[in-house]
């Protein structure tokens, strides 16, 4: 029954949305009624999981949620709610027509189930297929007004993030392949938990190199440098609510999938190996996102560098042993719920300014004083300052690699988080402050589409000074299955 | 005790609320008024702290990853009572202040963010483990930067409050850091614990480093100075009182209590690197200050010289705490801590009297000022007695500081090993060269603001600031007045306050009405209450005395004498600039003045000059020899990081097959 | 009681002979110039003259300008009074001590500077600019001198360090001794405005700095200053012969010995003043921007005195 | 018997490989669809043989469907987008001939010397074509990287998908076929989605260079 919610009312709203031709705007409202099941279903799910259920569904066990899953299930139907209420097709006027609005809806709803799909899925070659569908979706949202940058961007983009997501299949292939040649062939081989009950007696030498099938494959969904070259350009030019939904799960779903796999990998050859490379891609997209903030002139670029940024702190912490992974985790929900808030409202600065430059946005705090607040506050939240619960996550982070003794790491992040702190904070006081340009009406417009911005503020100052005790549950459930 | 705090956290909890529901009028009055209570139960409460010498501790069950743990002690006392004094004044202050920004800037922003910013300082001296004073640390730089970025309509502002918060980032960083090591990796292990470890700990230098750079980055010392001449005088007045008076004194008080506290001292080097980036600090605040025409910026540098002198204090302290000279470091401790309250009190005044010249003229420019003495006497009188503190002027509290200062100075002589011994004279003829050329300082910033005669119209049309004002001058004014006169009360009682230090032998010795300090190094003493009464006497008895012998009392009031000329124009008067020019001269190696005379001459004859025109500026070479280097290595690194994104679909695959092949290189290679 | 009696003799000493002394060096300058002078009682008369006429203040000053004479006059006697002139140990040490001596100059200095440019006279402001140049740049010699005394006597009281000296005379030979003394012979000169540093008979607008402050001063006001600053000049004189050469200076409270110590002072102080005069007529007044030449020459001395005693300890 | 099996899949895996670098030397885009049908057939085969030997009917299936989407279907789409579009021809590689067939020549010996635990692992017959099938990969990840033409990189990423089926059929005799059917499902979406892409491309910038999408940088 979860999971039929879960999955199903995506597909239910993605088939009326195509079936009702031309687009109607009962329809956007329909979807964004939709948007609430899988989040209820999300928030059942994770309650059944909190009293230690493992749940399945289908032959073979097809869908399969455990913590991990549970809590991607949460920020993937929150995002796509958040998603569905503040996309083109409810307001009046938003710049979009009526097939553009319908294409939206339709792909958005696909994407989401595409999401959802790839972290219940029990096989994990279901969970590439899903993740491989996630770029066709999304590609497809990219271009939603055609302009010359918005095809280039889906161009790169779709090239990119199919040739990455090839060559973790090709990580999938050898997995199957060591696993075949050493436990004997099944029907259920491919799914992850007899991946990782049989991880034991596979041959370590093949499943590194699938490892490293696998990570730069997901890495380039997850936009782990160097193959996060598609991200800025598709984040920057895709329609807000989508780079919100990128950015802000896609990413994550990525993540899982990394997670999942080194998860298996670790019970074959020990956490050193998947450690080192993931400290090494972490490492590097952390200094290429936090030099290239320096010079950033593109607001929605600069949120994108953050989210490699992140990315790559997300990838040190999985490589810092329980304590870094439950940093990881935590660091990823705030991640998710930061990052969508920061597009839509980077989406109705745009939508105010027709630019998407930071020197021609500025004045930001006289014509839009409470989108300027939210806008602040999320920028102070990805730049890692308390309140937020990106400082407690960083926070965490920076003394799980204390304590796993690798000190000079965390001193080399301390310096690129304050560079990209440093960078962040300056762009963000050039949008903020001076003098709006004359043709730019002041005040603010729609003010009911910021009270989701309101809810992520909420949430952010929340995990800022506390950690509620379900959430703790399910991230030391989540630990619990990385770090046995 | 426990009371007081919640009483206090409540004052200025519902002191912001009410700033932030009230309207303009109300939500500024009743929001000054939750700061001043709030700030006067602190007050109190370090009062109560050093008297009683009991101890106050709290943990709070805060659901974040571990606890929330607050203390008071006798460290945290002299804090507490510098915040709630200077706090306290400062709210007052404010309430007349901020009304000019009525309707231009946001009143109740700012006076949320007031209380926000007491509360904070208030807490982070109780903080009693690492998670608690790390997370107040951060809150108090946000809450401090957003009150910096008050007048956000100024470029300037932009500018300096990007400074703040970049190089207050850095200190943070630095201080992150230095906690993990220190507390190896438990951040909520309570400061008894780590004071307990840390003598075992194997990185003590590396965290004596880390401590020094997180907190001279708060603080204001050479070379994280730069953020302070910017960041203080864009801030409203009432507000860089606060912060030159109270903000800048957590990274002293954060130093103390890590380096002396928790670390319990270190090695000779760790003094000595103290007390020379202090000696640094010092002469070049001052200098610095001496060329700056703008009174804020001015004050700001001597926010810099200043916090120099306290940590030449805590420097020597440490110093002889490595040779074990144990009542000489308690000494220079105390000396430190009371130069810390004094330059509290007299700084917050000096930037309230700022405030209100500001508030009057509408100009920061000293160079448009003068004749204010006539037009604004109480702010004058007020602005008199800091400049005269600041210049450690008998019998004022800037003395009363820098005469112990020089006294543990002294005391230098009985390091055994000559050549470190001889860093210490070193550093006394440089701390009187500091005090003599602040005193040339407030001579300018005094005269050329206050008297002769008004330079410009507005300074003309000046008119006195209203009683709140005065009133918030007035209590800082007292207190320097107070703290001056009875260092034989407040030193022994601030050593009592060290005495919970408990590697510190403090040796009390008794006090009377005047101060002998009878340390093992040297004997000297000082009574101000006595000097200050003698002063009295005497200027009392000169008129007298003209009296006696019958001297003529007919005064004339006439021109001033102008070698013959009949009208005197405010032109002809000494200025700012040319009132610092000798000393420009003098220190040219230092300033390096960049100079640019152009001559116009006529077009017929070139014995005919038409204008001349002369610019000089004076660069501060930190910016030019340090900052701007860095800068530009993290711009050209930036420059070569951005071509990484060329824009060119091919250089993008050509990665990933060049990381796939890089990482299954790497596979290969690891074991 | 009689204790505190000969404290307040030594203030009414040190006032009466003060203007004498100046009037004496001058006296000597005159003769060493081949001029006839006049004679060493002139001061008197001058302030005589001064307290009769009536003052003239400039409409632009405010009571900094008239509150100035008296400021200064009582730093310059609360100095007088700390200062061991006659008798040791001092009765006052515990008031202040040489540190203390130090800042109420600079007190001195700080309201006169103020009164300088309180009148909006450019002249004033020249002479507060140059004053405070010199006041500062005095102040790390005299630091630095006071340091090397201390680390002799042990303290930095003054009766203390004099008490120091007589008990043990030899040390007034040794090179950190000596480098001192003359370390603060020129700042002597440099505070109390002799020749080289200032020309104090001049009113070339160029060179004054003293003067230049005063210069809207008259009456009353002007006496006070005059006054002031020639008890200034005694009390540095004197405060210089008992540190470095404190023979005769009375120990005990019988009137042998305080007359010896009268006798002993004033001879301290004619040689001193032939030596001022003497080099007054032999030097010309240093360019103002070659001042600081010789005030780092002093720090240095005093730097060496340090360093001696540092080394022969 | 298993000789002759090893035989035919290495054969068969050289054909592949050899199809692929036809990419690199020939300069029109019809070439390039001919030869990636004919890897398809090849491929086809491969399974079929794989199929036969193994006595596995699933693979029969999985040979049909390979052989009715890659060397009929998509060649077919291909055909038509070269109509508008074919007349453009890979002119200026970013690398010139000689020296992209000497770095595939590197690829395929880096690609040997990766497949050694895999190689060394397997008893399979077919195991000695796996290098060669991760040859094909790294070539077509190079190719998509050193050309112009979106219809190149199309053609490219095909055949990269082709170098993954070859390598699942050598190493496992072909993954479980839920996997199987959702990768078809998925390729054929992709590739038409790239379809689209290419189409649109061509009508906004009035061909299919991809160099001149190099507006978004930095």
């Amino acid at each position: 029954m979860i999971f039929v919610l879960l999955l199903l009312t995506p597909l239910l709203a993605a088939a009326t949305a195509a079936l009702v031709k031309p687009y109607r705007a009962w329809v956007g409202w329909l979807c964004a009624a939709l948007s609430f099941a899988p989040l209820g279903a999300a928030l059942w799910l994770s309650a059944r999981v909190l009293e230690g259920e493992v749940l399945t569904w289908g032959p073979g066990e097809f869908l399969r949620a455990d913590g991990l899953s549970a809590l991607l299930v949460l920020c993937v139907s929150f995002v796509a709610a958040l998603a569905a209420w503040l996309g083109p097709g409810l307001a009046v006027e938003d710049g979009y027509d009526a097939a553009e609005r319908r294409s939206y809806r339709v792909f958005s709803n696909l994407f989401a189930f595409t999401m959802l799909l790839a972290v219940t899925a029990h096989n994990v070659g279901v969970m590439w297929v899903a993740v491989e569908a996630t770029t066709i979706t999304s590609a497809m949202l990219i271009p939603l007004h055609i302009t010359k940058a918005s095809v280039e961007a889906s161009w790169k983009y779709i090239l990119i993030g199919s040739v990455g997501i090839a060559l973790a299949f090709v990580g999938t292939v050898l997995a199957y392949f060591d696993f075949v040649n050493l436990a004997g062939e099944q029907a259920s081989a491919l799914n992850w938990t007899s991946l990782l009950h049989s991880a034991p007696v596979l041959h370590d030498e093949v499943l590194k190199l699938a490892f490293v099938f696998v990570l730069i494959g997901y890495g380039t969904k997850a936009g782990l440098a160097p193959m996060h070259t598609w991200l800025p350009d598709a984040h920057s030019e895709s329609p807000s609510a989508l780079s919100a939904m990128m950015s802000g799960v896609l990413l994550a779903v990525a993540i899982y999938a990394i997670l999942r796999w080194k998860i298996v990998v670790d019970a074959a050859v020990g956490p050193a190996f998947t450690n080192r490379l993931l400290i090494a891609l972490g490492l590097l997209s952390l200094a290429i996102a936090a030099f290239t903030l320096i010079g950033q002139r593109n607001y929605k670029r600069m949120l994108a560098y953050s989210s490699i940024e992140h990315t790559g702190l997300t990838c040190l912490g999985l490589a810092l042993g329980p304590l870094g992974i439950f940093a990881a985790m935590l660091h990823l929900v705030n991640h998710t719920v930061t990052k969508s808030m920061m597009f839509l409202l980077a989406g109705r600065v745009q939508q105010r300014y027709r630019s998407t430059e930071i020197a021609e946005v500025p004045g930001l705090v006289r014509t839009m004083p409470v989108t300027a607040g939210f806008f602040a506050a999320g920028m102070f939240a990805i730049a890692g300052l308390p309140p937020f619960g990106l400082f407690i996550s960083e926070f965490a982070l920076v003394r799980a690699g204390f304590a796993a003794g690798r000190g000079w790491l965390m001193g080399v992040v301390l310096v690129l988080l304050v560079v990209a702190f440093i960078a962040l904070v300056t762009h963000l006081n050039r949008m903020l402050y001076g003098d709006p340009p004359a043709p730019i009406p002041v005040g603010e417009r729609q003010l009911w589409a910021l009270a989701p911005a309101g809810l992520c503020v909420v949430i952010l100052v929340i995990l800022g000074l506390t950690l509620p005790s379900p959430v703790s549950r399910l991230l030391n459930k989540i630990v619990e299955i990385a770090a046995p | 005790m426990g009371t007081l705090v919640t009483g206090a956290i409540v004052c200025y909890l519902a002191g912001a609320l009410a700033a932030l529901l009230g309207n303009d009028r109300w939500g500024r009055i009743l929001g000054a008024w939750g700061a001043a209570s709030g700030a006067a139960i602190s007050l109190a409460l370090g009062m109560v702290a050093l008297a009683s010498g009991s101890v106050f501790s709290a943990v709070f069950d805060f659901p974040s990853l571990t606890g929330f743990a607050l203390r008071i002690d006798g460290l945290s006392a002299p804090f507490l009572i510098l915040t709630g004094l200077v706090g306290a004044a400062s709210a007052v202050y404010g309430a007349g202040y901020s009304a000019a920004y009525t309707g231009v800037y946001s009143l109740r922003k700012l006076g949320a963010l007031f209380n926000l910013l007491l509360l904070t300082l208030t807490l982070q001296v109780m903080a009693d483990n690492a998670l608690t004073f790390l997370l107040l640390w951060e809150a108090m730089s946000l809450v401090a930067y957003l009150l910096v970025l008050t007048e956000h309509r100024e470029p300037a502002t932009i500018r300096a409050a990007n400074w703040y918060i970049a190089i207050t980032h850095v200190g943070f960083a630095a201080l992150l850091a230095m906690f993990f090591l220190l507390s190896a990796g438990d951040l909520s292990a309570a400061f008894d614990t780590l004071r307990a470890n840390a003598p075992v700990l194997t990185q003590r230098n590396a965290i004596f480093i880390l401590a020094l750079l997180g907190f001279s980055a708060k603080a204001g010392l050479i070379p994280l100075h730069v953020w302070l001449p910017m960041a203080h005088p864009v801030a409203p007045s009432h507000v860089s009182a606060l912060l030159s008076g109270v903000v800048i004194k957590m990274g002293v008080y954060g130093f103390c209590r890590i380096v002396l506290d928790l670390m319990g001292g270190g090695s000779a080097w760790w003094g000595g690197l103290t007390l020379a980036l202090g000696v640094a600090s010092a002469l070049f605040g001052v200098l610095y200050a001496l060329m700056e025409h703008d009174l804020k910026r001015l004050l700001a540098y001597h926010s810099v010289e200043n916090i120099g002198i306290i940590f030449i204090g805590i420097g020597a302290g440490l110093m002889f705490q490595s040779y074990g000279l144990m009542s000489l470091a308690a000494l220079g401790f105390v000396a430190a801590l009371y130069h810390t309250i004094n330059h509290a009190c007299f700084k917050g005044l000096l930037f309230l009297g700022a405030g209100s010249v500001l508030h009057a003229t509408g100009t920061r420019n000293m160079e448009e000022m003068g004749g204010l003495i006539k037009r604004m006497p109480r702010t004058a009188l007020m602005f008199l007695i800091g400049a005269a503190s600041i210049s450690a002027l008998p019998p004022l509290n800037g003395f009363a500081s820098e005469w112990l200062i020089f006294q543990t100075l002294l005391g230098g002589s009985h390091i055994p090993e000559p050549a470190v011994a001889l860093m210490i004279p070193i550093a006394v003829a440089l701390l009187a060269l500091t005090g003599g050329l602040a005193m040339a300082c407030f001579v300018k910033a005094f005269g050329i603001t206050f008297l002769a005669i008004p330079r410009s119209h507005a300074a003309e049309q000046a008119h006195e600031s209203p009683f709140s004002m005065q009133a918030g001058m007035g209590i800082l004014g007292l207190a320097c007045i107070g703290l001056g006169l009875t260092p034989f009360f407040v030193v022994p009682v601030l050593g009592r306050a060290l005495a919970g230090l408990d590697r510190l032998a403090w040796e009390t010795t008794v006090f009377s009405l005047t101060l002998p300090l009878n340390t093992p190094a040297t004997f000297g003493s000082m009574s101000s209450p006595l000097l200050a009464a003698g002063l009295l006497i005497l200027l009392g008895l000169i008129p007298l005395a003209l009296w006696v012998i019958g001297a003529n009392r007919r005064t004339r009031v006439g021109d001033t004498w102008g070698c013959g000329r009949i009208a005197q124009t405010p032109r002809m008067q000494y200025t700012a600039t040319a009132f610092a020019e000798p000393l420009r001269r003098v220190f040219a190696e230092l300033y390096r003045p960049t100079k640019d005379l152009s001559i116009d001459f006529h077009p017929e004859s070139k014995y005919f000059v038409q204008s001349i025109e002369y610019q000089s500026e004076i660069h501060p070479w930190f910016e030019k020899l340090l900052y701007q280097p860095l800068i530009g290595i993290f711009h050209r690194i930036a420059d070569r990081v951005r071509w990484i994104q060329a824009g060119w679909l091919g250089l993008y695959l050509t990665y990933m097959l060049v990381g796939l092949i890089a990482l299954l290189v790497l596979a290969w290679w690891t074991p | 009681m009689s204790g505190w009696l000969v404290e307040f003799f030594q203030i009414v000493f040190a006032l009466a002979l003060a203007p004498g002394l100046v009037g004496l060096i001058r006296w000597i300058k005159a003769r060493l110039q081949s001029r006839l002078g006049a004679p060493p009682w002139q001061p008197y008369r001058e302030l005589g003259k001064l307290f009769h006429k009536e003052a003239v203040v400039s409409k632009n000053a405010s009571w900094i300008f008239r509150f100035a004479p008296y400021a200064v006059s009582a730093s310059t006697l609360a100095i007088a009074f700390l200062v061991p002139v006659l008798v040791v140990p001092r009765r006052l040490d515990m008031v202040g001590d040489l540190f203390v001596v130090v800042y109420l100059l600079l007190l001195g200095t700080f309201w006169l500077a103020l009164a300088g440019l309180d009148p909006g006279s450019a002249f004033g402001g020249m002479g507060s600019s140059r004053e405070v140049t010199v006041a500062a740049l005095a102040e790390p010699t005299t630091a630095t001198a006071i340091f090397s005394l201390a680390l002799g006597a042990g303290s930095t009281n003054l009766g203390a360090i004099v008490v120091a000296a007589l008990n043990d005379p030899w040390t007034v030979l040794t090179p950190g001794h000596l480098l001192a003394f003359a370390a603060l012979f020129i700042v002597a000169i440099a505070e109390t405005g002799r020749l080289p540093v200032d020309n104090p008979s001049t009113h070339l607008e160029l060179t004054m700095i003293h003067e230049a402050m005063i210069l809207e001063y008259s009456g009353r006001y002007l006496a006070l200053l005059e006054w002031a600053s020639w008890l200034k000049l005694f009390v540095f004189l004197s405060l210089l012969a008992n540190l470095f050469f404190p023979w005769g200076i009375a120990t005990t409270l019988t009137p042998g010995a305080l007359s010896w110590a009268i006798v002993t002072l004033l001879v301290k102080l004619a040689l001193l003043a032939v030596v001022i005069a003497v080099m007054e007529t032999r030097v010309a007044k240093l360019r103002l921007f070659r001042v600081p030449e010789l005030l780092t020459a002093s720090f240095v001395l005093a730097l060496l005195a340090i360093t001696s005693s540092f080394l022969l300890r | 018997m298993n000789s002759l099996f090893s035989q035919l899949a290495v054969l068969g895996s050289s054909l592949t490989l050899i199809f692929g670098l036809m990419l690199l030397w020939h300069r029109s885009v019809h070439a390039y669809t001919t030869a990636f049908a004919w890897q398809s057939v090849v491929l086809a085969g491969i399974v079929a043989v794989v199929a036969y030997f193994e006595r596995d009917p699933e693979l029969y299936f999985v040979a049909a469907m390979l052989l009715w989407l890659k060397a009929w279907f998509i060649p077919r789409l291909l055909r038509r987008m070269e109509e508008p579009l074919g007349a453009e021809q890979e002119l200026q590689p970013y690398v010139n001939t000689a020296t992209s067939l000497l770095i595939s020549g590197l690829l395929v010996l880096f690609a040997y010397a990766v497949c050694r635990p895999l190689v060394a692992l397997s008893h399979l017959p077919t195991r000695a074509g796996m290098p060669l099938a991760l040859g094909l990969i790294f070539v077509s990840l190079f190719v998509i990287a050193s050309r112009k033409k979106a219809l190149t990189q199309v053609i490219g990423f095909l055949m990269l998908e082709n170098g993954i089926a070859l390598l699942a059929v050598l190493g496992t005799y072909g993954i479980p076929l839920v996997v199987e059917i959702g990768v078809f499902l998925d390729l054929l979406l992709g590739f038409m989605v790239m379809q689209l892409f290419v189409y649109r491309i061509h009508e906004t910038f009035e061909s299919i260079d991809v160099e001149q999408l190099g507006r978004l940088r930095h």
